[in-house]
């Protein structure tokens, strides 16, 4: 399916969603065409939201986010996150905080159809205060108290992986963060890949992702990018450090975004557009 | 190992405050500690000590590599060199739950925006939190790295913004008054380790208090970079100068890790 | 290590044990060490107690046996499983009975170092009359009442694995069980494997256990017969079907037990005699 | 496909009441349906439906294996056949978290020891379960499958010792009296197919009522072989004969797979 149609089916406004993807495989691509397609009204999870949720959320399209570390990873800080939590701009951004642990173990409880997750978690730290989604829960048989948030079940979850096969079968491996539980945990899932290939040629108990449990799988090379692909491409570490100064003025942010998103088809013209101006 | 003579004449020769930190932080890691490394200093100073005295050190980061020994320093905590160069890589919900809520790590090793003298550490926001001054990138894994660790290490450049009398948000648990009542598995902060000394909690009070020195570093410098009436120990040590292996290997470390990153795709 | 070292050092009477492997991989060599060292007074779990469970059983070690389905696999009943429940002999077996779902899920809270585990579970059935621990919590968030159970910290687990290195980390591929769970929730582990090598040459994400995480790692060849070893060797199923008439008779069980277990200084010597009388 | 009328013809001339419950029971599986597969009976039907009608459906087997395509009937639910043909393998925790309890699975397909006329099942114990007189194995994953697939299927030999009145012991539940007023996920048992026909639940009452009759079998021989009162449709069909192919298809997979059993090491 091409990722236009799969966005334009599954992905509606004032849904929830989770792009997820840990440093790797972030989905890029995915994100732009959500942006093109002007979603709104979205609640976006994410344990690491960072440039592609800054875009969407500088573009308009988010209403309340989710997560637990929004940052550029080795930059700073997410400017138009910033602006959406600081200035409410170009709409207030409400956020829900959590850790770590908690959105891990909340992803998992949804991947595993439960309502709720326990761990130990929160001893002395203020997010409670901020948080009302963050509860205590008595073990039943040793009245020891642990920390308990809802799981995290989306209508959408949009991961990139390297390799799916002619049926949809996906494989990804490296650093495999939370996708299988956001995958899992969703409504529906839709899938880019890096490759559309015969043979998955998995490793026993290699991490796949069967092609029933998906709504789209949409081959886009480069899909992850600037994030990177293990196998494929490194991280782009370059872009990162240069997005800093683009995203830290409204003005410049907007251009880049117009450019290299709103005036594309696809990714496949952003992609063309980054080569032609040296980006990539 | 080089002759320590010589080496300690090569190091005061020059070596910067941050590479004392780094180094200093570093010789606290044991060989064969199982250590959950953050990202940045922690993960320098931990990578410095797996290359120097602690070779069997088993570094984790929490995108889920396990046993990891990278050739140049992550700047993501999901850097690809993580992932080639780790006994294993596990799912992120199996880091958090099966290592470490498991009880599997001997040290976390945090680093941290503001931190108060009980070792408190914020990493959320400055100002208040519905209408902050700054917003941080919040959480990640500290929260739980800070109370399910064996023991945690703060790297943390000394000064009085960052050494703050009350925090504005308590992003991760220290020792001290807050964590009295509170069934807490690991021991909480025990080491740390700024660009002028070592800060390690009071037997008594839990207080953070000045129980070293870096050369050259003076207790009224550490008090004016503190910003709460910094407590220091009756008997300060010095820690230490760099030795010339310790520099080398550092430089050489970042100086890959510059030109790794420099490049493109 | 040696095997025999192995379990001196770490099994005690009195303990509780997880002998797990899910049909694959069952460490039988590891089990008649046990019963050779006259191991008495233990509480095993176990998901599918088989033939192992069924000599130890049988040789008097057990006093507690946590389970969710006992028998021979293709074959029938575990006889001395069922003498010991329903005769009393060699002494009386006290069970506590449980699903897969509850027993899977009690591991995988153990590894997570929690008390308890929630599931989806025991609607309807009568295990709740009979096994005091599985009881109900309800949601904190939807009040919907889910069931949960104690989670499973063993003192000791034992596995049986493929591979590992000269540094003691074990690789492990196929049907991998609840091994990992049961290590990793038990406080000391020891894991016999196929061979040492020099690499593991793993695939990423494959299933490693560290040495660290690791009591003791024994070379054990043939140690899952008469389970199997993927990549190694096949199930033996004419021994699963044989060993019904041996364990039948209390008689024909002690002398197969003496013969090839307690007869022998260790699983090499039980395997040439078992190669002796043309069984293998 | 070869033709019917030949078929039938072919079929007619002999085949075993065990080979129409199979061929009965792999009808009643979809092709691209997701099916969690119990041991024996379930599985031979399932991989039938597999070899003939449904070449995409999803067969699941507890010990972790997802699109599994046995070549051989797997002896065990954890043979080395199921994994080296599967899509994919899981862990077992995985397996029953993500997969059965996250609602993945269409049909659940058990055996059992013993059901009652609401599709209540005993593999536990007969007698009383402190002094069984008969100890069975136990619950496995049945409890679970029954209430979180969608629905189930269940095959079993008709005799009034598997049929009866009152069970010793409910180790998954059925439908009727003791559904009412549980938060059951799945539609629970749907089809009970025997040696003799097949049961469904009255739309009305729940119970399970005889519904088809295989050839040759007859409402009096069903009810003889029924531990209570066996209800009866009003609309009573009557299974088509099995076809040449299906029992074709069928004796080459037992065959192949008694080969493949009776094997050493």
């Amino acid at each position: 399916m091409h990722l236009e149609e799969a966005v334009r089916r599954f992905v509606k406004d004032g849904q929830s969603l989770s792009l997820e993807g840990f440093t790797h495989l972030i989905p890029h691509a995915a994100g732009h065409e959500i942006i093109r397609q002007g979603r709104r009204d979205l609640t976006l999870y994410r344990m690491t939201p960072d440039l592609i949720y800054d875009q969407m959320i500088g573009m308009g399209c988010v209403r309340k986010l989710v997560f637990s570390w929004g940052g550029n990873p080795g930059v700073g800080s997410l400017h138009r996150f910033r602006d959406a939590v600081e200035q409410g701009w170009p709409q207030p951004l409400e956020i829900r905080e959590h850790s770590h642990a908690a959105m891990a173990n909340a992803y998992e409880a949804g991947a595993a159809n439960l309502p709720f997750a326990v761990f130990r978690g929160y001893l002395g730290t203020d997010h409670q205060k901020h948080n009302p989604d963050i509860r205590r829960i008595a073990c039943p048989y040793t009245g020891e108290e642990l920390a308990c948030v809802p799981s995290i079940r989306p209508d959408v979850a949009v991961i990139h992986a390297q390799q799916a096969d002619r049926e949809g079968n996906v494989l990804l491996w490296g650093i495999v963060g939370v996708q299988k539980e956001a995958v899992l945990a969703a409504r529906h899932a839709i899938v880019t890949v890096e490759e559309i290939v015969d043979d998955l040629d998995a490793a026993p108990n290699a991490m796949v992702l069967p092609a029933w449990t998906l709504a789209a799988v949409c081959e886009v090379p480069n899909g992850a990018h600037p994030s990177y692909a293990h196998g494929y491409y490194k991280r782009h570490n370059r872009f990162y450090t240069q997005w800093d100064p683009v995203a830290r003025e409204r003005d410049s942010f907007r251009d880049w975004m117009q450019r290299y998103v709103m005036d594309c088809r696809d990714f496949g013209e952003t992609w063309s557009r980054l080569q032609e101006d040296g980006h990539v | 190992m080089s002759d320590p003579a010589r080496a300690d004449a090569q190091a005061v020769s020059g070596y910067s405050a941050d590479e004392m930190m780094s180094v200093a932080a570093s010789r606290l890691l044991d060989d064969r500690t199982v250590c959950f490394v953050g990202i940045g200093l922690p993960s320098e100073a931990a990578n410095l000590a797996r290359l120097i005295h602690a070779p069997n050190a088993v570094l984790i980061y929490e995108s889920g590599t396990i046993g990891t020994r990278p050739d140049v320093l992550p700047l993501s905590i999901g850097d690809g060199e993580l992932a080639d160069t780790a006994r294993t890589v596990v799912s992120v919900p199996e880091m958090f739950r099966y290592w470490l809520q498991g009880g599997r790590i001997d040290v976390g090793f945090l680093g941290a925006a503001q931190i108060d003298r009980w070792g408190n550490i914020n990493t959320t926001v400055i100002g208040p939190y519905d209408k902050p001054r700054t917003r941080l990138p919040g959480a990640g894994g500290a929260p739980e790295i800070a109370t399910s660790s064996g023991r945690v290490y703060v790297i943390l450049r000394q000064s009085p913004r960052a050494f703050v009398e009350e925090l504005d948000f308590v992003t991760s648990l220290g020792g001290g008054p807050r964590r009295q009542g509170l069934a807490v598995p690991g021991a909480g902060p025990q080491k740390l380790i700024t660009d002028l000394g070592i800060l390690e909690p009071h037997p008594e009070t839990g207080e953070l208090t000045l129980t070293a020195l870096h050369p050259g570093a003076t207790v009224e410098q550490a008090k004016a970079k503190t910003g709460w009436a910094l407590q220091v120990a009756d008997r300060l040590t010095e820690t230490p100068v760099p030795s010339a292996q310790e520099l080398e290997v550092l430089r050489a470390l970042k100086k890959r890790t510059a030109e790794a990153h420099s490049g493109d795709v």
